[in-house]
């Protein structure tokens, strides 16, 4: 693997560029349905494309299964990805930095916004209790933190981070149906920039398992944490960029 | 006997603290009422429709009232007493008028008390006989159409946001095997504090609950279910802020299940517990009168709280979600009680530590049907694992008997159930009850052995803990956070301000129906 | 669904463009590669795409899951399909058809060639037992069947052809790893085209469950059968091409 | 007692035709002998490698002796006479000679005959202690290393037809929990008459079974092994034309297990009847000597003829391969009977008839390992199901205590596994096994219920079968179509002329030492 840039799907040799694929169409099963599955298998790149499974559900719908090859290249070279670009902290070396560099606790405030009550995601960061053994913001002495738990409006937040002094904002968006996470994280982040000067306002932090983390900018957010975060990188990234601020200020 | 050989002292011991321990809350709702319950209230006694901002009549009624001489009496009086005294007929009429200003409001004294309430209940008694039309209707359809062809039911999710997409995708779930379709509610209905109205097409994660979505897809139903020869069942939510108005709802369209829990409302949505456990004991009244299943939500204590730590926090809320549907006319086989298949799969022995969960609650209840809810927590994005627990869970539900199978779905990490995955989910539960159906006879969990010990020390704890509420005070245990790891005192939470104590006099012609009969 | 031509994948909204992809890149799981799984699904058509699920898997190998909406639009008019041209026949009919039109017995030969040795498709299509209720061709009095059997090679199958006057031949290939089907179908053709002047080449009959039935030409046969195919489907296309070929000649 | 309650006298009975339907086939196999029996032996004696064009020298010295005295003497006796006539030491050496028709052979006599004797013994004893040491080395392998954490033995397949592509892969099986790989061969290579040489790329579906590749593969699994701290085991197939050379090499470079059925190579190859006891019996006689355990093919039967209908016929296979088995030499522990999970999946009680067929096997072979396979036939496309038939399959395996879990793969149906069907499978595997393992304990069939009728008919079809074959011959019960409605009459098949009776005065070596040992 090492060195090369340019690699292909694997299924069970080297270059085969096999992948699996399923959707539905509103089609009737029969041959011209599943001429049109090979159709939109073609289109996605997959030649060959074998449909191995195709079933009718209710009236004109299909399900398709297709397997096959594709010819798309993926550049290894040409991936972006929002890499960490801060070290990772001990809850020591954070409460020591927030020490030294802000000279008061770290003040952050949390909550669930819109209509969105799974609070989970968002408590396994805040809470002691943590996550995947790592203690959650709470848990560190120089980080001052407010839950505000679920179903935040986005002017609730705004006051709450206002009375609070807020350095950072953390929000939750865990419902992604019709894209109501970035609806929210919009509104939000358009709320804050009215609220605060430029200088004042708080770190605005995104996290939830289905946002796309290059989409920070276009949020309008400082940075966005997907699947799997840990209370650690969050902690480490806010004493970075805090105190990259105020170096800059 | 059973195949836990679960001791019945212990058990009896168990009922008797639930009702101990409910008691002062079956109190708290009798000397309270609710802006919710008002609106029922006035929905049973046929109060429709919403004004052009959407905001229903019975909820600008109830302000007019409210505003006028509080809540404590309950509306029924000072608005017959109204009704009567504009010489109106139509109550909706009436609200029309309060909320154009024109209607002043006062608690009815002497003969014109008697008058208000005569016309209040002959009202509140027509919209319960609508109710028990439904009901009869109900009754009559199950037998011409034909019922579900074998316990479990199946009990599928629809959740496109739109009601139009919804209708084609439960017939197609309801032809597919289906026997209880459940449309899933936006997100955020449940914080709201009046029922929209009309057909929607715009929920998030969910589709509004109102009463004309109920019509249509009770409609759709009813059409599916004579195709197939099998009633197909409806299932909404009674939960969140309108609970007591959406029983009524759901009595009036005829839906047949309802979520409603006793105390979901508090944990989940942070409604204010007083409030809560005043809607939902009069919810209950009207579930029972309309004949409707409730389905208790304990099986979300397990997203948040671990399965196996907190496995006896749901026997607990069983044993008091029991409690508080029996004291409000529930019977038994309308008890949906709740519980899930949320053990961490790699724990060892994961599949044994549920059948003894699952057999724990069937034994216990052995007369309710039982709600038994699939994996979430522990669902991730790999699709193929998660239809493979998915057959493990129905299999639990195959071994142990369970009434009611939520169809777990093997997207669950990712979206809202596609067309595609229903129609997998149940090729899944097909496969299994036809296949291991009959397993259950030959399923002996051996004496002493790791499943009895296990229920046994689910029972145990579970006892124990009911001692200690029982002891202290329910409030003070959901305060402390013994449910689902959340913590919600009791002067806290949403809804508070619609929540009134009953002034001496308080008179609610429905609740009074409903506890006569 | 009836009229409309252009369709979407269908998730669970009408035109929600909906579909699941799943893969594994030779890459070791972590943020590049889970990025790199995201180039690969936005070349096959996913915007936005969801990345899932990832997993290690051995040394340098992540499975992929991912969900998204594709832009592509499916367009029915323009699906291409070996449509049935030819009336499917009762038994008795074909019989009666072949009576009439050949005035003889309709001979068949039928093998599994190259090494594959999957026999239950082609004993389904001839021997007696047929197979979703449907006899096979063996049942048809009015067929001469000769089944060889598997891993038959292409000399003998010839040389069976010729000895039989076979008017039909008919080959399984189940087997499709490294193409091994096509490169057995295009030997099997090529062999037929040397041995027989084209007027007395039997009709060539190709069939097996991941055929793509419209390579018929590209591999120098006259039809392909794909899955699910039914003795019935290939006793009435046998009768339609051989009496069509005969009015022809 | 067993689950099963099975009466002893029937399963006595069972055995007792078993012995008495094997014993002339037996008969026929002691006196004759194959081209391949012959180049085994070779083997054994030393010769090695392949001639320009890749075809072995053991097939280039057969065919020069068989044109000079035939097959029926065998060649053990004209080789070694050769070599002392000629004065070479290297059998390999004269092999090449021969090959360049510089070698004239005979079938020696009186003190010749002697000469030839001693030496060939010598060499092929020579080999058959290559044997035992590599035997000897496994051994100390496991206890080096440890081994399969517990039963059954995880089995999972590679075939990517490169042998190079198939050692990463089995490496990275073996880290994500495999006990057992296997190395599915070429589609071509069972009807070779001889093995290839060398390192290959080119399979189909599969990579060809060669000395080298055996080496290779063994190899990079014992360094995978002692990282794992587990020892893995190799797997690869005896079956085909070189069925006793197969073994020869498998002993040789240290295989651990060998698909080696009596009657695969006839029903599903068209290997000639005759050919293929021949071939068997010397081949098990080596396993045997090698401590390798043979895997038997019942499990192909179910993919031809309905796994209901005939499974007895899976009983009575399994019942004449234990007999074939103890014949030659084999040890229970040596005895990996197949049978599968092949009953179609839509039909009721699909999973419970399961259940019964397994645990049959399971309490008639006691001792044996078992081999537990994986649905095929009903695999489809749909590999969100298939994943779910597989899970069903594991928990079978898991309750009634097989041996060897042959890992199902839910593309089946599409094409041969790949690198993630693998890792998903194992995944299925360590699921069901971790979760449900235990659940043995609980599972109970229910006297006199489904499941104890379904054994009990199963094994009374049996006897009945084996009753018909004693009273008949085996040969003509293969010639009728009763094992996996495939007819294979005795005088039709390939390698029939390979196969030849004894001549007075032969002699093998190898046979003599392992009968005698
Ligand atoms: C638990 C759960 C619930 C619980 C929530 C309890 C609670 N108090 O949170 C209950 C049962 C109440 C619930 C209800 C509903 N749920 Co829900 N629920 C889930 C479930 C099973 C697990 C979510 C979870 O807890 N994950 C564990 C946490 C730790 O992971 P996480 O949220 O991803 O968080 C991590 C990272 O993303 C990140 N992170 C998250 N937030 C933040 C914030 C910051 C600042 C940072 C730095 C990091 C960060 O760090 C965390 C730790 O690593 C998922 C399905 C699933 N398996 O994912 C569905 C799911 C999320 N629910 C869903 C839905 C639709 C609902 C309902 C709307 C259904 C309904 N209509 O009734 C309701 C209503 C909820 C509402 N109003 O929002 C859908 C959402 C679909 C979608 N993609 O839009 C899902 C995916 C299920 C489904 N397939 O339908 N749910
Ligand atoms: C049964 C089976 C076997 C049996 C075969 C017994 C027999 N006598 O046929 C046994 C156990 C012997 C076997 C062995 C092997 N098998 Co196999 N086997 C299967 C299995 C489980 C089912 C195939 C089947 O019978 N389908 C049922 C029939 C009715 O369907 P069908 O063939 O598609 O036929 C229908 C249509 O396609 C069409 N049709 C087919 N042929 C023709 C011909 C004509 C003229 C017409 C008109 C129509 C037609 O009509 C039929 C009826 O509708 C499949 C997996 C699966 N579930 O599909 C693997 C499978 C086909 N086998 C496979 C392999 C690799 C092998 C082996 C090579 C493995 C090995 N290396 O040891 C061996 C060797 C076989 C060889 N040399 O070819 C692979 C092929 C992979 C690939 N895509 O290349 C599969 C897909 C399994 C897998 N995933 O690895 N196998
Ligand atoms: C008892 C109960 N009520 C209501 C809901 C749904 O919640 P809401 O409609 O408040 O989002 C659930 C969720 O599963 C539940 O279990
Ligand atoms: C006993 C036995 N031998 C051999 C094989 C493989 O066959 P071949 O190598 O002949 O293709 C199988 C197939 O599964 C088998 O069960």
């Amino acid at each position: 693997m090492s060195g090369k840039t340019v690699v292909r799907p694997y299924g069970d040799t080297t270059g085969d560029g096999m992948v699996q694929v399923s959707f539905t169409l509103p089609v009737p099963h029969d041959k011209r349905g599943e001429g049109a599955a090979l159709q939109l298998a073609g289109k996605m790149g997959l030649d060959p494309a074998m449909l191995v499974h195709a079933r009718a559900m209710g009236d004109g719908f299909t399900f398709f299964v297709v397997y096959g090859r594709v010819g798309h290249l993926v550049d290894l070279a040409a991936v972006r990805v929002a890499e960490r670009d801060y070290p990772l902290l001990t809850a020591k070396d954070v409460n020591g930095a927030v020490r030294r560099r802000l000279r008061r606790k770290l003040s952050v405030v949390g909550a669930c916004i819109g209509t969105d009550a799974h609070t989970v995601g968002i408590d396994a960061i805040l809470n002691v209790k943590g996550v995947a053994g790592q203690k959650g913001l709470e848990y560190y002495r120089e980080l001052r933190v407010l839950n505000l738990g679920a179903q935040v409006t986005v002017p609730e937040l705004v006051e709450a981070a206002r009375a609070e002094r807020a350095d950072a904002v953390l929000v939750s968006q865990v419902v992604t149906q019709r894209d109501a996470h970035l609806h929210n994280v919009r509104e939000m982040s358009a709320a804050f920039r009215e609220a605060f000067p430029a200088s004042r306002r708080p770190l605005l932090v995104v996290g939830g398992p289905r946002f796309d983390e290059m989409m920070a900018a276009e949020l309008g957010v400082d940075r966005i944490f997907g699947r799997g975060t840990t209370p650690g990188e969050v902690a480490s990234y806010l004493v970075h960029a805090l105190t990259a601020r105020r170096a800059a200020a | 006997m059973g195949k836990l050989g679960l001791d019945p002292v212990t058990v009896a011991r168990a009922r008797a603290l639930a009702a101990e321990a409910g008691r002062p809350v079956v109190e708290l709702a009798r000397s309270h009422t609710t802006v919710s319950v008002e609106r029922a209230v006035l929905r049973l006694a046929g109060v429709a429709g919403a004004d052009p901002d959407g905001i229903p009549w019975v909820n600008r009624l109830v302000d007019a009232v409210v505003a006028d001489v509080g809540l404590g009496h309950g509306v029924a009086l000072p608005v017959f007493d109204a009704l009567l005294r504009e010489g109106v007929d139509d109550v909706t009429l009436l609200a029309q008028k309060a909320a154009a200003g024109s209607v002043r409001f006062a608690v009815p004294d002497g003969r014109f008390r008697t008058a208000a309430r005569r016309s209040a209940d002959r009202h509140v008694r027509a919209g319960l006989r609508r109710i028990d039309r439904r009901r009869a209707e109900r009754d009559r359809l199950v037998a011409r159409c034909g019922d579900a062809p074998r316990r479990p039911w199946i009990y599928l999710i629809v959740a496109t946001g739109d009601i139009f997409e919804d209708i084609p995708q439960a017939q197609a779930a309801a032809r597919a095997g289906a026997d209880v379709i459940a449309v899933i509610r936006s997100t955020g209905q449940s914080l709201l504090d009046y029922v929209p109205e009309g057909a929607t097409r715009e929920g998030f994660a969910g589709t509004y609950a109102t009463q004309e979505n109920f019509r249509l897809m009770r409609a759709a139903l009813d059409e599916t279910s004579a195709q197939l020869g099998r009633y197909v069942r409806l299932t909404n939510y009674a939960s969140g802020l309108c609970m007591p108005e959406m029983a009524v709802l759901a009595g009036l369209e005829r839906l047949d299940m309802m979520l409603n829990d006793s105390m979901y409302g508090i944990l989940f949505r942070d409604i204010n517990p007083v409030r809560t456990f005043v809607d939902q004991r009069f919810s209950r009244q009207v579930h029972a009168r309309a004949g409707i299943v409730i389905n208790t939500g304990e099986d979300n204590y397990l997203t948040t709280a671990d399965a196996v730590e907190a496995a006896h926090t749901v026997t607990v809320s069983q044993l008091l979600n029991e409690y508080f549907a029996h004291e409000a006319g529930l019977a038994d086989w309308q008890l949906g009680l709740g519980h899930a298949f949320e053990v961490d799969p790699d724990l060892p022995e994961s599949f044994r530590l549920e059948l003894a969960h699952a057999l724990l609650a069937r034994e216990l209840f052995p007369d309710a049907p039982l709600k038994w809810m699939p994996p979430t927590r522990h669902m991730t994005g790999d699709v193929f694992r998660g239809n493979l627990l998915d057959g493990f869970f129905n299999l639990v539900g195959a071994m142990t008997g369970q009434g009611i199978l939520l169809v777990g779905m093997m997207t669950e990490a990712v979206v809202t159930p596609w067309l595609s995955d229903r129609d997998i989910a149940l090729q899944n539960v097909r496969y299994v009850l036809g296949a291991a159906g009959g397993l259950h006879e030959d399923f002996v969990p051996a004496p002493g052995g790791f499943i009895q010990r296990r229920a046994d020390q689910v029972l145990r704890e579970a006892v124990g803990l009911l001692e200690r509420i029982a002891s202290g005070s329910l409030l003070d245990a959901i305060g402390d956070g013994t449910f689902g790891i959340m913590r919600r005192p009791a002067d806290r939470g949403k809804g508070l301000d619609g929540v009134a104590a009953h002034e001496p006099g308080y008179y609610n012609p429905a609740a009074h129906l409903l506890e006569v009969s």
